[in-house]
């Protein structure tokens, strides 16, 4: 295990950032994202979530797949992926870090989205292991440990230095490129910031949340319970749950024309929009009801009954925070959790 | 997907010397739907509209864009042209490339440069067109006229002279409006009453003429060739079909006290009454605020004078709602009344009146028999003065902008005539300018100044006062820069000439459009001076602004066969090029509506098929008759339901797209 | 606010009794004591409704759906509500005949972000008393000064008359104060008066940080289409991201000139970004414009007067004032 | 691609040439484009016009939409207030318009690259003038960075 001080750690992040780029939580207009790393900017490590999840940097929002580009009525194409820069994705949550394997569950089975794989080849995580989690924290229900995040190095932050350790290879390597800004530390710092985080971990007021309803066999239960029709009564429609997610992996492709040349594109996309999955015939979700129970029974039963017991959700809590009605996972877990007239 | 031709012109040189017009043609051939694509020396000669025609069938073509000069010029020719080769003549676009490119580029490089591309954003624009058919509509083959004055019976008459009924409004008792006050008519000193009651009595014997008078317009709906009013008939509570018009009741209403409209309230007149003694209809009506039946319940003398039996005072009022293909608006106008004005003394000094009340004192059958004499002592004026442009050409609240046009040249007349009646009588006429634009105008003025002496000063009149029985004026001559106070027997005001006060809320009606002073707006200021911008709506005399009995009478033709020409088509074809709202995306929040100049949107309760769920949603739909497509409420819709056939949003974003590239 | 509440419950109760109305649109408690939901109730779940600090909520909009179901909807209307009502109803969107609208006092709402914003974390129940909010966290107790945490709406409070209501759970004159408005163009002018590449980075700034949720749009009352232009694939702009800075200016200049002249400055949009950006700064630079171009309007004072979008007068100002106004180039 | 020394300009180099659209409603500023013509009153080639029926049709939208695919400079031509032939046309544009172009001013947008101008059909010579000199302004203003889509750039 190394460590380094904290007031070096511009040092750290200029190592990190030589070769490659370095994305890290970063305050710009007020709210934190990962952003690329560049002198002066500021880093939020302290924040616990940024507003979009790690995800958009394997899984982008936008993304363009290829250029047509027209000459008269000829049609060249292009690929138009940037997907082959190598970089480093530091300060992702135990939550995020989990949330790779979900992706990785869709994207990397066969066929292989090439895209996502590129991205994932060339992209280190250096995860961050959380110290001060809210009350809309539940990521213990799925059986993560936030002191010990997944990731290709973990890195454990107190109040005056940061701990390194590579868990990977690819860890492993990168720890090799900023060796020199890092100092060698034992371990008993982090074990008592584990031991203490977990006493907090254990007054979480949704660390109780029950899945154990949200099987196969309930199944047809959950999907025809009648109470989806009032959860979802008053819900906007809108993909804020979904854009925030570190697991929804919907997306869409569209074309755009340029004058020129069309540019082939992808984009996230939501269950919870009216023209999501819309056909030539119209769409076969017709109602709110019908795509808000499809969100989250693809979270809890579909999507574990397909990828052995994986849910998808990690329990960051985003959508607990942003939904603008304040309807979200930990309701739905919650009410459907226990049978109907129970 | 289309199959485009397009077609270059050199227009001789006048394009082909600045755009080389064969690599136009090339360099459309690679666009999105272009099968085929050439120039010609002369695209709207036969041979090029043969060319046209050919290509179309030869190459199977659904669609023609010409290069050329401005649609403005010929792209009624060219829709023709591929109509006559089967093709929806719609499924043409015109690139201007003579007046908006050739004309104004020199350099050749450039000219062609820009040429193409406007032909590439007419090819964008014409693989979005759709064929548009225009719509068909009846066409009523009646007219109403609104107002009985000398515009409207000559609209009417004229109208009635083409075989087509008309039906004459007037909200007074009687037709003939303001002409039948005046006395005589500049400049040729001609009696108003012997031209105008032939054709008062010449409209009430045509058969194809039907008179409302004592009626006013209630409601209007429909559009042009189709609409329905509503007519309210006030009761006269005297049963027109039995009256003789003896009069007899007249001479034995005790009520005699109520002052006399018709004579500018310069006599007395009775509660039942027929206004003058040619008024058509010939029927009296009671005013019910003066009549003791109605006032008290006591009297009824008239009802048992009548030998006729015709006096019925449970009369009510009386809707009638009929169908017209065509509405003339012929509501004229009323002299300003000079209250605001206390400069003038007016409201103080019986010896002041305006022009028309003037008219009536002069008038042989008036309140004086024709005998000038003064209101306040009925003696002899022998000092007048006249002052022009009162609430004309003024700058304040109390004025009106505009110049009156006619006062210069009645007031001319008077002076004249009082000179010409009384030799002995000193005129005078304070004016800031004379305007005589007219036939024979202005050899009239010069005749009163020259040969009848009257005195002409430029000049204002700032102050009238009343001294001992005698006015004493005080004004400033312009000309001499002098300071002056003139006696004064008698002071004629020229008031300005203001729209009817019923104009705004008729406008308001017909959806047809006013101007700030309140007088009807014409479709065109010069090319369609009697139309209103609403289709079917016309306009007829002072209602559309200033008039003197002559333009009235030429205007009121001039509308007539502006309603001849509609009234003698039996179906009105309609700009295809009109809004259309999609059923599905409006929202019904009638904004469009509120925009709309037409009146063209209506809301309907309509049963609509949203993929597969039926739902009654209260939507907009365009009445393709009556609008005219602007476009308006294409940009005031949110949700871009509502859409403009021929200029539609895509239809634009193609364009731009092209421009852009 | 908790007499208001038991009083609430007691006027709803009676008025789902006595059949005024056989449903009401109230607010739901959920996991937290600040992640009200909003929530259909019928009488035998009337037992849930609550009222509190965090019903910010601007429920008019829902009214456009129940409006259209069977019986007549109870709809608790808190004075800026009623605003967004009236427009509802004025373009035909909510049919004024299915709702009962019940007029609630309100004495400003409180924003969960902002008390995050303090660096208050852990919130485990949040106190509002009247001046000072107590917050309890997993890492201790907190205060706040109300004023510091009140929504961004609230500071710039239209006042606490209803506009439009069947029946007022309290008389306006006997409700409970609003917070002091403050002038609600301060920032807009603050904005006006920089310079136009500072203009420029500000918004870059903020809208390049949009993700196209939609969150704005479809919580916003104005925003009422049944398909939106950018859902439209006919429309020629839908998108479903903003693949491009364009787009992300295009998406907010349009949804706002969209709302110009109708949105009534209810706050919504900025209250449900959840990154945050100030987008009723976008509307209330069209309000400003309006108020100074056109005289004052107040979008939802009532239900009849014309927008300003749809009015004109000959003598307006030409689009040119705006090389006169504002800050320079 | 072959290089050759005339090639090798940059064209970040190259003279500006603003790209301008202008949309002229066709009763009033498209006859005067027309009589500008006639008249052989020149003005820029890149001014191109698109014809809409009236001011009033002119979307914000289409005028963004220019803007995103790279024109430098939006110009719409009206009738005179008071003389639409729509008759109220251009009024309903002229607030829409002064709204659309004070937003796009509050967003940092250069407030030069939008102009609203009436001509009537009599106006050759002031179509002619306007597009000289709004070509000159937006010339002076530089090419459009701050409003376009980067995808549509060539």
């Amino acid at each position: 295990m190394f460590k380094i001080a904290l007031d070096k750690i511009d040092e750290l992040f200029a190592a990190l950032s030589g070769n490659e780029t370095l994305y890290l939580p970063i305050e710009k207009s007020g709210e934190i994202e990962f952003y690329p790393y560049e002198k002066d900017a500021k880093v939020r490590l302290d924040a616990l979530h940024t507003v979009k999840s790690a995800k958009d940097l394997f899984f982008p929002q936008t993304e363009n797949l290829m250029n047509m580009k027209l000459d008269g009525k000829n049609i060249q194409i292009e690929e138009g992926r940037h997907v082959e820069d190598p970089f480093v994705l530091f300060g992702v949550r135990a939550c995020d870090a989990r949330s790779f394997d979900v992706l990785d569950k869709v994207f990397l089975a066969d066929p292989v989205d090439s895209y996502y794989a590129a991205r994932r080849e060339h992209g280190v995580i250096v995860s961050m292991a959380c110290s001060r989690p809210e009350e809309t924290c539940f990521c213990n229900v799925f059986g993560i440990d936030a002191t010990m995040p997944e990731g290709d190095v973990v890195v454990w932050l107190d109040t005056d230095h940061l701990y390194w350790e590579a868990k990977t290879e690819k860890g492993e390597a990168l720890t090799k490129t900023v060796e020199s800004v890092l100092t060698d530390s034992d371990s008993k710092a982090v074990e008592a910031q584990i031991a203490a985080t977990k006493e907090i971990m254990d007054k979480l007021p949704l660390k109780d949340l029950d899945l154990t309803r949200f099987t196969e066999d309930e199944m047809m239960n959950i999907f025809n319970d009648s109470r989806w029709a009032e959860m979802s009564e008053h819900c906007l429609g809108c993909g804020t749950c979904t854009f925030v997610c570190p697991t929804c992996q919907c997306y869409d492709i569209r074309d755009y024309d340029t004058g020129h040349g069309v540019v082939r594109y992808r984009c996230w996309d939501s269950c919870m929009y009216r023209d999501f999955t819309r056909m030539a015939h119209g769409n076969p979700r017709k109602s709110q009801l019908e795509r808000f129970r499809q969100r989250f029974m693809h979270k809890l039963v579909y999507f574990p009954e397909n990828n052995d017991g994986m849910f998808s959700c990690v329990g960051c809590g985003r959508c607990l925070s942003k939904c603008p009605i304040h309807t979200n996972i930990a309701k739905v877990i919650k009410t459907m959790g226990v049978k109907e007239h129970e | 997907m289309q199959k485009i031709g397009v077609f270059v012109c050199w227009c001789g040189s006048n394009i082909a010397a600045t755009v080389d017009v064969a690599a136009v043609a090339e360099a459309v051939k690679g666009e999105p739907g272009v099968v085929f694509a050439t120039d010609y020396q002369y695209m709207c000669s036969e041979g090029g509209q043969s060319l046209i025609k050919e290509t179309i069938k030869e190459q199977g073509l659904t669609g023609v864009v010409i290069c050329s000069c401005s649609p403005r010029m010929h792209e009624a020719t060219f829709r023709k042209t591929v109509e006559a080769a089967g093709i929806n003549p719609y499924m043409l676009e015109i690139a201007n490339i003579r007046e908006q490119c050739s004309w104004i580029h020199k350099n050749k490089e450039e000219g062609t440069e820009k040429a193409i591309i406007l032909a590439k954003a007419a090819v964008a624009k014409l693989n979005l067109n759709t064929p548009l058919i225009a719509g068909e509509s009846r066409v009523v083959k009646r007219a109403l006229v609104i107002g009985g004055g000398i515009a409207g019976i000559q609209t009417a008459l004229d109208i009635a002279e083409a075989g087509y009924e008309v039906d004459i409004v007037e909200k007074q008792p009687t037709i003939g409006g303001k002409m039948t006050q005046i006395d005589k008519t500049f400049p040729t000193l001609d009696c108003a009453a012997c031209i105008l009651t032939p054709k008062m009595v010449d409209a009430a014997q045509s058969e194809k003429i039907n008179i409302y008078s004592y009626s006013e317009v209630e409601k209007v709906s429909g559009f042009v060739g189709n609409f329905s009013v509503t007519i309210k008939k006030k009761p006269r509570y005297v049963n027109s079909d039995l009256c003789t018009g003896c009069g007899a009741c007249m001479e034995k209403c005790p009520s005699k006290k109520t002052p006399n409209e018709f004579n500018m309230g310069l006599d007395n007149r009775t509660a039942i009454y027929i206004p003058f003694a040619q008024a058509i209809p010939k029927v009296p009506v009671i005013d019910t605020a003066a009549c003791l039946h109605f006032k008290t319940g006591k009297c009824g003398i008239c009802q048992k004078t009548c030998s006729a039996n015709a006096i019925d005072f449970d009369q009510k009022e009386e809707l009638i709602t009929k169908e017209y293909g065509a509405i003339v608006v012929a509501t004229g106008f009323n002299p300003l009344k000079p209250t605001k004005f206390d400069e003038y003394q007016y409201n103080q000094c019986a010896d002041v009146v305006t022009s028309l009340e003037f008219e009536r004192l002069m008038n042989a059958a008036g309140p004086t028999k024709g005998v000038l004499l003064r209101p306040s002592d009925q003696s002899h004026p022998k000092k007048i003065v006249f002052v022009q442009c009162v609430g004309s050409r003024g700058q304040s609240c109390r004025d009106h902008s505009y110049c009156s046009k006619i006062c210069c040249m009645y007031t001319a007349k008077h002076a004249m005539l009082v000179r010409d009646k009384y030799p002995d009588t000193d005129v005078t006429v304070f004016y800031i300018d004379v305007r005589t634009p007219g036939k024979n105008f202005d050899e009239f003025y010069r005749r009163a100044v020259e040969e009848y002496g009257v005195h002409y000063i430029k000049g204002m009149v700032g102050k009238v006062e009343q001294v001992d029985g005698s006015l004493k004026v005080q004004a400033s001559d312009l000309l001499s820069n002098d300071q002056m106070v003139l006696d004064a027997d008698m002071v004629v005001l020229a008031t300005a000439v203001e729209p009817d006060p019923t104009a705004k809320s008729l406008a308001t009606m017909l959806t047809a459009s006013i101007d700030t002073n309140n007088f009807f707006t014409e479709a065109h200021p010069k090319l369609r001076p009697v139309e209103s911008p609403t289709a079917g709506v016309y306009l007829s005399g002072v209602c559309q602004g200033p008039k003197d009995i002559p333009e009235t009478v030429a205007q009121g033709s001039a509308c007539a066969a502006k309603v001849i020409g509609l009234l003698a088509k039996d179906k009105l074809l309609s700009n295809p090029c009109v809004a259309h709202s999609d059923e599905l995306l409006c929202n019904g929040c009638s904004t469009c509506a509120n925009v709309c100049a037409y009146g063209a949107i209506d809301y309907v309760d309509k049963e609509v098929n949203d993929h597969g769920k039926r739902e009654v949603r209260h939507i907009a739909v365009v009445n393709e008759a009556v609008c005219q497509g602007c476009g308006a409420c294409t940009v005031t819709c949110p949700s871009g339901a509502m859409d403009l056939k021929g200029f539609a949003n895509r239809q634009i974003m193609a364009e731009v797209d092209a421009i852009c590239k | 606010m908790r007499e208001i509440n038991e009083m609430l419950k007691k006027k709803v109760s009676e008025l789902l009794e006595n059949g005024t109305a056989d449903r009401i649109i109230g607010w739901q408690a959920g996991e937290f004591c600040y992640d009200v939901t909003p929530a259909v109730m019928r009488k035998d779940n009337l037992d849930e409704l609550f009222y509190n600090g965090f019903c910010g909520a601007n429920q008019s909009k829902y009214l456009i759906q129940e409006s259209l179901e069977e019986g007549k909807v109870l709809a608790l209307l808190k004075p800026c509500d009623t605003y967004s009502f009236n427009q509802l109803v004025k373009e035909h969107r909510v049919n004024r005949e299915k709702v009962y609208a019940l007029g609630i006092p309100c004495s400003g709402m409180l924003d969960v972000d902002k008390i995050k914003a303090l660096g208050i974390t852990g919130i485990l129940s949040i106190e509002d008393n009247g001046e000072e909010i107590k917050v309890a966290t997993m890492y201790g107790d907190k205060t706040c000064k109300r004023t510091e945490v009140l929504q961004e709406r609230c500071k710039v409070c239209k006042g606490k008359e209803h506009k439009a209501y069947d029946e007022l759970l309290i008389p306006d004159e006997d409700a409970p104060e609003v917070p002091n408005g403050e002038d609600r163009f301060e920032l807009v002018n603050k904005l006006e008066a920089m310079t136009s590449q500072e203009r420029f980075d500000f918004w870059r700034g903020e809208l390049s940080k949009c993700i196209r949720c939609n969150a704005c749009r479809n919580v916003c009352p104005a925003c009422s289409c049944r398909t939106c232009v950018f859902d439209n694939d006919n429309s020629g702009v839908a998108a479903k991201s903003n693949a491009d800075d364009f787009e992300e200016n295009m998406f907010h200049i349009i949804r706002a000139f969209h709302v110009a002249g109708r949105c009534t400055d209810c706050g919504e949009c900025s209250r449900v970004c959840p990154q945050h950006i100030p987008l009723h700064l976008l509307n209330r630079k069209f309000i400003k414009d309006i108020d100074e171009f056109y005289g004052e309007f107040q979008a939802g004072e009532d239900d009849t007067a014309k927008g300003p979008l749809t009015a004109y007068t000959e003598g307006d100002c030409e689009p040119s004032i705006v090389m006169e106004k504002g800050g320079e180039a | 691609m072959q290089v050759n020394e005339t090639n090798t300009v940059n064209t970040e180099e190259k003279e500006f040439t603003p790209l301008i659209v202008a949309f002229c409603c066709n009763w009033c500023s498209y006859a005067g484009a027309d009589l500008a013509g006639s008249s052989r009153l020149s003005y820029p080639a890149n001014v191109k016009i698109i014809r809409v029926p009236c001011s009033c049709r002119v979307n914000p939208l289409f005028i963004l939409r220019a803007f995103q695919r790279g024109a430098d400079g939006v110009i719409l031509c009206g009738c005179h207030p008071g003389d639409c032939h729509y008759s109220t046309g251009n009024y309903y544009a002229r607030r829409r318009m002064t709204l659309l172009f004070s937003m796009l001013d509050y967003l940092g947008i250069e407030k030069g690259r939008t102009r609203v101008e009436w001509v009537s059909a009599a106006e050759g010579a002031k179509f002619s003038a306007t597009m000289n000199d709004f070509a000159a302004t937006i010339h002076k203003l530089g090419p459009n960075r701050k409003l376009r889509d980067l995808r549509c750039e060539k």
